[in-house]
């Protein structure tokens, strides 16, 4: 129960739990980013400070930022949630609660050879570059097409009809 | 040790005195408070300073004095502007955010200091040695938007919320440019750590420094880079955000007092991390600009290139006019992008070619696109003489 | 002259020709074909003379050509003419009795609207008769004998719109069929047995020797020997067309045609046909111990004593005919089974001439009195019809048999001294000279009527015919003269020219011949009798006006009824065989009616039945499962629909379910 | 209690927390951030299996959270700008009025 664990353990319960409990949207939202900020510690604890990085980068950074910005230009902002205890909510909790008891009963029952973490030192960021070129370099590539495509496909989604726009003016014509 | 060792390594062995007086058990949290505490001592020291040179500089270059009342020349300016944000009464809109209001400028500075962790301020003088530090540096760099945001939408302004919008609208376009601008120099070093960086632009040859800047697309690099870290940090030609003339004062229009002067402090400090990255990359870092120069001390070199890029900062402010928000994202995704994409290329040629070949194939992979990009940038304007347009 | 066989086929192929122009010419060109039948016949007659005159002159004996007239697989249907004296005789006498006839019928016709296909139909019927002559295949004769027969059927119908006529010409030709189908049975019998029908093919034919022979050694039911009993088959045929006893009943009726051809086929030609036929097949006829000669003795000895008593009675002048040339054609068959071929050929010729005058006279007479046929409305005809008179009494005494003169004497004597030389039995020769003295009798009571008295024609001024008409009456008496003494005891150059013997110088002293005085006298004695019983009662006083009975009928009236009734032949074939047929006829009709009618009404039903019931099972099986199925799929997807709500919430609890079942079954499931 | 039960134990709350956040909440951008939660979460395993597992050296472990990490990104891009779509299209993005493909 070293203090590596606890910390980011702590952060992200709250933001979870926060996450769950809050009604004002934009809330909630930050309590995600101080979740995944949690998640970011916790791989520095686990000693794959790279990845710790790039989930700031990616989650904190980026991803929160655009669900902030869906909320607010979806309305979110200002409209509260109605009461959190109904009916919806606590079927969600039975089924999370009932998930989250089986899962811990598996994990507990479960008996790993787990390894000493032998030593908690990070691998050279160098050797995880070596096995991206090298055996993962098709991975890569098509990642790079996943990352494209998406990007084309969230403009065309999102942008606001110029075109429409303008095709109505040609039908009026 | 020879004296210029001695200097040069002055604040590591009294570091290390330090630690030795204390009990063992205390020794690693004392270690990280003294390497802690003259960061955010010198960089705030610092902040003031550029806040009086920076008033005074704008006055030179619009024909006038800037503040001169404040002792001396004005130097006690800033102390007054210290006294004027504590003093100053703490006003929070009536139904803003209180929570989120409050943690928005504390969060934004934080992160900033942490920034200043990685870097390599002289001679194995960096706080953390990390492996990564270029991408922590980006990673800690693209948290502030997120207080941005939280500036802007917890104090219940539309204007506020505008300019937050913007801001990181602003700042995320720009990010891309300025990580690929990076990932050049990344690519020819070698490593993601700041310190191998700035042993790589070690060498001599002649007078000159093997700094990155020297070369085709190191130049270029540091240009797009130089140009992006402005727009990160919201400053002169792409300040909009907080420009006073269109929407006031941007994301902190509501915020009076201590938290005014904390989102200033963040701004600033957030200039100085990213020019001290920009002067890690590609200025060669604590290394001297020429080799009969290496006797003096490494940290001095990088406080001197440090203050340089801040005079240069200024200087831009006080020339270039400001930005439209249009002009503003289509100069970074339809220019600068292209560019960090083709000095990657260049850096790549570069890196895989020998002797001349190296130089003039670089060169020319830069300066085509770049001849090409501008040219057509420009050819759908209209260049003629300016008009001035007087209201009747 | 010897050429002349080659164009034999010519002499019926001409007339042929003739009703065929007639036809086509056209109704309105009248002149044209009344031309052409007679000029076509004036040559077939030219032609038959010409072959008489070679069989007389000897260079020819008898000559026969044969020629195939269709292959039936492998076996071929040979047919062929013959000419010897029998055919070359009836050749010469029916062209020239034809030829008359024509000639006449210009004149009765004249006023007919159908005078050209008249004519058509008498050239056709020559040339039929003369096929039927000159054949010597009997499938050929048959041919030309059912061609006769649909001759007769037209002329007798010829004036159709007159049902009476229509009837008689169907009766006419049905009881004629009747006796064809016996003929055509025998016919085939006798290739069966004999395997060809030429009569006479050098040897092969069936009339030639082994064949009779291989045809009498067989015998066959009733030990009638198979020659037998094909001739009497045979001899049924010609009894049909013949008017013998059981057949004779439509040639009284036949008498609806037009006197014409009363004359032609019911004096001369086609009845003489049944007797000819007999004639040609006679050595096949007459073979054998008890041949089928006795039968022909009898019915014909039979025929002409119940048709003379019939005549009697009669009071239509063409019915009174008919019946003598009935009796007249039993004296003929009496001739030929008791005489052989030359007594019966004979009597044949000169009774073909003689009764075609007297049916001729008769007709000039009806045609004089305006259609009327009643002899009790004629009377005192005798100064107003002279010719006509004349002509008509040398036709009656002919026919009665007055001696030495007339032909009938001869021909008449010849069969009764045949008869009375008859070994079997005296019952024909009885019956015979009974029927002799009868006709005696009723032709003078018909001559009484017609031409003594007075004319009881009420409103109507008989006038003698035209020359066209009396001219052949004329010429026809002179041959019913001439004829005669040919066939005399004297001189019988006819009997050896029929058997083609050597003709014998002629010899006065036969006369004296006791055999042959005995019957000379008897027949003189009956003509003496009739004529004398004739005048007895009509003669003296006036013969009674049309209302009274007649003298015979106030004398016994019960036996003078039956005579004019006819014996109620008709009458009795009309509530036998008819009647029959109809109730057959009924029968069938009941049973179509009812056992079929029900039979197929079973069968509808069963299979309406099924139909219905396959119905049902489909759409009670078939649609209402596929229903049935298709309801239960649309329901049941209906139900699954609503569990895609849209509502993605719901579909995350539901996989959330789901993943937590599959996790216990993974942690419990796999180790229980 | 080893530390990787420990994590596990963690990285299964946060799931179910994730899960309910998806299930209960109203709004369709949060239970897209839910969704992102479960992903963080099975990260979190493999890492934790990554480290305590036989061959940490090998990476595979790391290299699966980096390109999930990067699949989640592109992910959650794409569901905002639909989620925006949607908006746009239908006014409103209450997750149980928007319920136009049902059978």
């Amino acid at each position: 129960m070293n203090l590596s664990f606890l910390i980011p353990a702590i952060i992200l319960l709250v933001g979870a739990a926060a996450a769950n409990m809050l009604r004002n949207l934009v809330h909630c939202v930050l309590a995600l980013t101080l979740a995944f900020a949690g998640f970011a510690l916790l791989y520095f604890g686990l000693g794959a400070e790279f990845l710790g990085l790039v989930q700031l980068l990616v989650y904190v950074g980026a991803v929160a930022i655009l669900i902030a910005f869906t909320v607010l230009l979806t309305g979110g902002g200002t409209a509260g949630e109605q009461t959190v205890l109904s009916p919806r909510w606590l079927q969600g909790f039975l089924l999370a609660g009932a998930m989250f008891l089986l899962l811990g009963y598996g994990i507990s029952k479960s008996r790993f050879t787990a390894h000493a973490a032998t030593s908690v030192r990070s691998y050279p960021v160098s050797l995880i570059g070596d096995a991206l070129i090298t055996s993962y370099a098709l991975p890569l590539e098509m990642l790079g097409v996943l990352l494209t495509v998406a990007t084309i496909g969230g403009v065309v989604l999102a942008i606001r009809e110029p075109r429409q726009a303008s095709q109505s003016v040609k039908v009026d014509q | 040790m020879s004296s210029i060792q001695l200097a040069d390594q002055i604040f590591v062995l009294l570091k290390h005195w330090l630690v030795g007086r204390v009990p063992v058990s205390l020794q690693p949290v004392v270690g990280i408070l003294i390497t802690v505490i003259p960061i955010i001592c010198v960089f705030p020291a610092l902040f003031a300073i550029t806040t009086i040179l920076e008033r005074k500089g704008l006055g030179r270059i619009q024909n006038r004095y800037g503040p001169n009342r404040t002792g001396p020349f004005g130097i006690l300016q800033p102390l007054a502007d210290g006294v004027k944000a504590l003093t100053k009464e703490d006003i929070v809109p009536a139904n803003a955010d209180k929570v989120v209001h409050f943690f928005a400028p504390v969060v934004l500075v934080m992160l900033v200091f942490l920034a200043y962790a990685v870097l390599p301020m002289g001679r194995n003088m960096a706080a953390v040695d990390l492996d990564c530090g270029v991408l922590f540096f980006f990673a800690i760099g693209s948290g502030t938007e997120v207080a941005v945001f939280m500036a802007g939408w917890s104090s219940r302004n539309k204007y506020a919320l505008l300019g937050a919008m913007r801001a990181i609208a602003q700042m995320i376009s720009y990010e891309i440019p300025l990580i690929l601008s990076a990932v050049a120099a990344i690519m020819i070093a070698g490593t993601l750590n700041l310190q191998q960086i700035v042993t790589q632009q070690a060498g001599y040859s002649g007078i000159f420094p093997h700094w990155y800047v020297f070369t085709p697309w190191g130049f270029a690099a540091f240009l797009l880079f130089i140009i992006s870290a402005t727009a990160e940090s919201n400053r002169s030609p792409f300040d909009l955000p907080e420009g006073e003339s269109e929407i006031i004062a941007g994301y902190y229009i509501e915020y009076s007092g201590f938290k005014f002067a904390l989102f200033f402090l963040g701004e600033y400090l957030g200039m100085f991390s990213i020019s001290a990255i920009a002067i890690t990359l590609f200025l060669g870092g604590w290394a001297a600009p020429f080799s009969f120069l290496t006797w003096v001390p490494s940290w001095l070199w990088f406080f001197a290139k440090l203050v340089t890029m801040i005079l240069c900062f200024i200087w831009v402010r006080g020339t270039l006019p400001r930005l439209r928000q249009d002009q503003l994202m289509n100069f970074a995704w339809k220019f600068m992008l292209p560019m960090a994409l083709v000095v990657l290329t260049s850096a790549a040629c570069w890196r895989y070619t020998e002797g001349w070949q190296r130089w003039a194939i670089s060169f020319l992979v830069v300066i085509i696109p770049y001849s090409w990009l501008g040219h057509g940038m420009m050819s759908n304007r209209k260049l003629e003489q300016r008009k001035y347009r007087f209201a009747e | 002259m010897h050429m002349l066989e080659n164009f034999l086929w010519l002499i019926p192929v001409l007339p042929l020709l003739a009703a065929l122009l007639s036809i086509l010419v056209g109704r309105h060109r009248r002149s044209l074909a009344a031309g052409l039948a007679i000029g076509a016949m004036s040559i077939s007659f030219l032609l038959s003379l010409g072959t008489l005159c070679q069989l007389i002159s000897g260079s020819l004996s008898s000559w026969q050509t044969t020629f195939v007239w269709f292959y039936f697989g492998q076996t071929a249907v040979p047919i062929g003419l013959i000419l010897d004296p029998l055919s070359a005789v009836m050749l010469t006498m029916v062209t020239f009795v034809s030829l008359l006839i024509f000639v006449y019928s210009v004149g009765y016709m004249a006023h007919d609207a159908r005078f050209a296909r008249f004519f058509s139909y008498l050239s056709f019927f020559a040339a039929a008769m003369l096929g039927v002559v000159l054949s010597n295949s009997l499938l050929l004769l048959f041919v030309c004998w059912e061609l006769v027969g649909l001759a007769s059927y037209l002329l007798i119908g010829f004036w159709f719109e007159r049902p009476s006529a229509a009837a008689a010409a169907k009766k006419a030709f049905l009881t004629t069929r009747i006796g064809d189908v016996f003929f055509f049975l025998g016919i085939v019998w006798l290739y069966a047995k004999t395997g060809t029908l030429l009569l006479k093919d050098g040897g092969r034919g069936c009339l030639d020797g082994p064949q009779l022979a291989l045809l009498v050694s067989q015998h066959t039911v009733m030990g009638l020997t198979v020659a037998a009993a094909i001739s009497l088959l045979i001899f049924c045929g010609a009894a049909g067309k013949s008017g013998q006893f059981p057949l004779h009943v439509w040639l009284p009726d036949a008498m609806e045609g037009p006197t014409p051809v009363s004359a032609l086929i019911h004096a001369a030609t086609m009845v003489a046909a049944g007797v000819y036929l007999i004639a040609r097949v006679y050595p096949l006829v007459s073979v054998g111990s008890h041949s089928a000669l006795t039968v022909i003795a009898w019915v014909g000895a039979f025929t002409a004593f119940f048709a003379a008593t019939i005549a009697i009675a009669q009071n239509d002048i063409k019915r009174i005919l008919a019946y003598s040339t009935i009796s007249q054609l039993g004296f003929m068959m009496l001739g030929l089974a008791t005489g052989g071929v030359a007594v019966g050929m004979f009597h044949l010729i000169t009774h073909a001439f003689f009764k075609a005058l007297l049916f001729l006279g008769a007709g000039s007479v009806i045609h004089g009195c305006s259609e009327e046929q009643d002899i009790r409305k004629m009377g005192g005809l005798r100064k107003l019809m002279p010719i006509t008179f004349v002509t008509y009494t040398v036709g009656m005494l002919a026919l009665s048999g007055f001696p030495l003169v007339f032909s009938g004497f001869w021909s008449k004597d010849a069969i009764l001294e045949s008869a009375h030389g008859w070994p079997l039995s005296q019952g024909p020769f009885l019956m015979a000279s009974v029927a002799a003295v009868l006709t005696a009798f009723y032709m003078t009571r018909q001559m009484f009527y017609v031409f003594f008295g007075e004319s009881r024609l009420p409103q109507v001024h008989p006038h003698e015919s035209p020359a066209v008409m009396t001219m052949p009456l004329i010429i026809l008496a002179a041959f019913t003269v001439v004829l005669g003494f040919m066939g005399t005891p004297a001189w019988p150059w006819f009997q050896n020219f029929i058997e083609m013997r050597q003709v014998p110088a002629a010899d006065f002293a036969n006369f004296m011949e006791p055999a042959f005085l005995g019957t000379l006298l008897l027949s003189t004695l009956i003509v003496a009798v009739g004529l004398g019983l004739g005048w007895f009662l009509y003669g003296r006083k006036a013969v009674p006006a049309m209302t009274e009975p007649d003298v015979l009928d106030v004398a016994s009236p019960g036996l003078f009824r039956v005579l004019a009734g006819k014996y109620f032949v008709d009458e009795f074939y009309e509530a036998t065989c008819v009647r029959v047929h109809g109730l057959f006829a009924r029968f069938c009709a009941w049973l179509d009616g009812h056992l079929w009618s029900n039979f197929i009404s079973m069968i509808k039903w069963d299979v309406l039945s099924f139909a219905r019931l396959s119905r049902n099972f489909d759409v009670a099986v078939i649609d209402g499962g596929f229903d049935s199925g298709c309801e239960t799929i649309q329901s049941g997807g209906e139900r699954t629909s609503q569990l895609q709500s849209g509502q993605e919430q719901r579909y995350l609890k539901w996989i959330g379910l789901a993943l937590f079942l599959l996790l216990v079954w993974l942690f419990w499931g796999a180790r229980g | 209690m080893t530390s990787l039960t420990l994590y596990l134990l963690l990285a299964a709350l946060i799931f179910a927390a994730g899960l309910a956040l998806a299930v209960t909440r109203r709004n369709a951008i949060l239970v897209l951030a839910g969704v992102e939660l479960m992903l963080n979460a099975a990260n979190l395993n493999f890492l934790a299996f990554w480290r305590f597992g036989q061959h940490p050296e090998a990476l595979i472990g790391f290299l699966f959270v980096m390109f999930s990490i990067a699949i989640a990104a592109a992910e959650a891009a794409i569901g905002l700008a639909l989620i925006l779509a949607v908006f746009r299209q239908s006014h409103t993005i209450n997750i149980d009025q928007i319920e136009q493909l049902k059978g």
